[in-house]
């Protein structure tokens, strides 16, 4: 410990690890958007890891303390929040609601964006059965999904993916916090049943193949 | 079904043909190859009215499922040939497959999709802290206007401005379609009154696409809702006749009114 | 002090001072401006003098921490704002960290108010079709737009407009130095989008006029 202490002073002039916790709580109280360790770093000349290290000892902190607030790690990086203990005072003084909720067709491709990113629109449309441009816009507008790149094949379609809005408003640090898609595939008496709904009832392929004969 | 742009109406019902289909299958216990497509329709049009507002959208996913269904029904509802080509078999056993395979995806991003509302149910219970910064630092800050010029602006302006094409309905999804139901319906009042009872497979005789087959399906449908057709479908994968019921007074431009309003 | 608490409880439903505090602070976490106690007494059924000594404690209790941040009574309301004796790391965040250019969403948004002031930020909404009251709160801290009048109609909504700085900014003497946003000429994408959309009514068009005829 005394020996990054001493590293601390040397290159960043921050005498210890306390002041490098002040002087973040300093910047996170100014910030709008989550602030990324590499800022951090960048900013105290300290090795990134360093910083996380100090951050996720400030969110256990701040855990503890049982305070009207807590500090998160969200979207790629840190920032303060209210408890969600306090919602129900913070929802009456907040006038401006949440942004509004995104309708199941959305939250379904959304979904199928989280998981398949980056994907083109083509792709899901294949996968929902609709065409999906206008909830994809829709998406697209509010910021939670974006253009990322480009398939390499013939079109080169445009590929979607996830924004950092997304992650925040899904409360997760990265999308490798989403739980995995396998937890949601049906169970087999489900795909059973969808399956004996589908069946061809064998009866008649038979009688089929009599009048042939 | 020429409907006004920007009418969309978010059902709790329905918001996608696989959903649909899943819906009818595991909350009816529908067996897809033992129930008419009758039942299916019959319960999408009963949806249909008890809607505030028609929804195109809505209605083109139920053309796009009922394209499927019929597809996978056609060898049954219209046996046009008796003799059954073991390709076209084993084609309907990978159509098959592959409708299990969809709906069994399409049941997996729609538990994905509650267990992300359910996160973002949670996450938004707590607020960020969006105060920004404080007035001293404000003079920091550097000039955003920097090379941004009075044409930028007005750009801006008009890109924020314009129309925003998600409200389009597109049904171009389904196919390029030659077949309207108005057509359809208008050919069948002229059709059936003359040859009496006849058989969905002699009227849908030489439709090769099958959404033209779906269309036609609708049109009778419409017309047998009108009370100006009836059906007759003995057996579950009978023939089905439609013949043309006496009393009917509607007027064409009745009919046509109900797909234009 | 039971005296008071047995007060609160009766009153609020708010279990006890503690409880307030917590709350409190969630609230002024958020807060984008100084919180008024009377908003706060309001809030919570609580005589002002009341809030007042809780926040006046609060205030004591983060100078204690000797944190980052600290509770100041300012502007007749409470708020947290970082403590001056971070000021210079906050300073090198804002000069490295912050981007240097507006965001799309914050050009549009910057266009909109300029064109169409005086404007309420529920009609910026309206137009943009999303939620903007992050972006608009940047653009007002960085001075561009400003509140400038309030709606006559019902509910009084704030209407905001652009600022002598940002005339400035743009090297202009008035808005209607702006260039005349003249008649609204859609892109070629906005045009296929509609036109494929309107594409299946021809067809119905001719055949009801065969009907008639």
């Amino acid at each position: 410990m005394s020996e990054k202490k001493a590293k601390l002073q040397k290159v960043s002039g921050v005498e210890a690890e306390a002041d490098i916790r002040r002087a973040i709580e300093a910047i996170l109280m100014v910030a709008i958007d989550p602030v990324s360790p590499s800022v951090l770093a960048q900013l105290f000349e300290v090795p990134v890891d360093e910083i996380e290290q100090i951050c996720d000892s400030m969110v256990d902190h701040y855990g503890q303390e049982q305070s009207g607030f807590m500090l998160v790690h969200i979207g790629g990086g840190y920032r303060f929040q209210s408890n969600p203990e306090q919602a129900q005072w913070v929802e009456r003084f907040v006038l401006e609601g949440q942004s509004r909720k995104l309708t199941a067709a959305a939250m379904e491709t959304l979904a199928i964006v989280a998981y398949k990113q980056p994907i083109s629109r083509a792709q899901i449309s294949a996968i929902r059965g609709v065409d999906v441009e206008g909830v994809m816009r829709n998406l697209q507008q509010r910021g939670l999904i974006d253009e990322v790149s480009r398939d390499v094949g013939p079109g080169n379609a445009v590929l979607y993916g996830t924004t950092q809005e997304f992650l925040e408003r899904m409360g997760i640090n990265s999308t490798t916090d989403l739980p995995p898609l396998g937890e949601f595939v049906p169970g087999p008496e489900v795909v059973e049943a969808l399956e004996r709904s589908l069946r061809v009832v064998p009866d008649e392929v038979t009688i089929s193949s009599n009048e042939e004969g | 079904m020429v409907v006004s742009m920007g009418v969309t109406v978010t059902t709790p019902v329905y918001e996608g043909p696989f959903d649909l289909l899943l819906d009818l299958i595991l909350r009816e216990e529908v067996e897809l190859y033992e129930v008419s497509l009758l039942t299916i329709v019959d319960a999408y049009l009963e949806e249909l009215e008890n809607m505030q507002e028609y929804d195109l959208e809505l209605a083109t996913e139920f053309l796009l499922i009922a394209s499927i269904l019929v597809e996978l029904k056609t060898r049954r509802l219209l046996p046009s040939s008796n003799k059954i080509d073991p390709d076209d078999e084993y084609g309907l056993w990978e159509e098959r497959d592959l409708l299990l395979a969809k709906l069994v995806e399409c049941k997996t991003f729609k538990e994905a999709a509650s267990q992300l509302r359910a996160l973002s149910q949670t996450a938004s219970l707590s607020w960020p802290r969006r105060a920004g910064l404080e007035d001293a630092f404000l003079s920091l800050t550097p000039d955003l206007l920097e090379g941004v010029s009075k044409e930028d602006l007005r750009e801006a302006c008009l890109r924020a401005m314009a129309p925003r094409p998600s409200i389009h309905v597109n049904v171009e999804h389904i196919a390029p379609i030659k077949a309207t139901v108005v057509e359809a319906v208008t050919k069948l009042l002229e059709e059936v009154p003359k040859t009496g009872v006849v058989s969905f497979k002699h009227l849908t005789k030489g439709l090769t696409d099958r959404i033209e087959i779906v269309v036609k399906f609708l049109a009778i449908l419409e017309l047998y809702k009108q009370g100006v057709l009836e059906i007759d479908q003995i057996d579950s994968f009978g023939e089905i006749s439609v013949s043309w019921c006496p009393e009917a007074e509607l007027s064409d431009m009745d009919l046509l009114d109900i797909y234009e309003g």
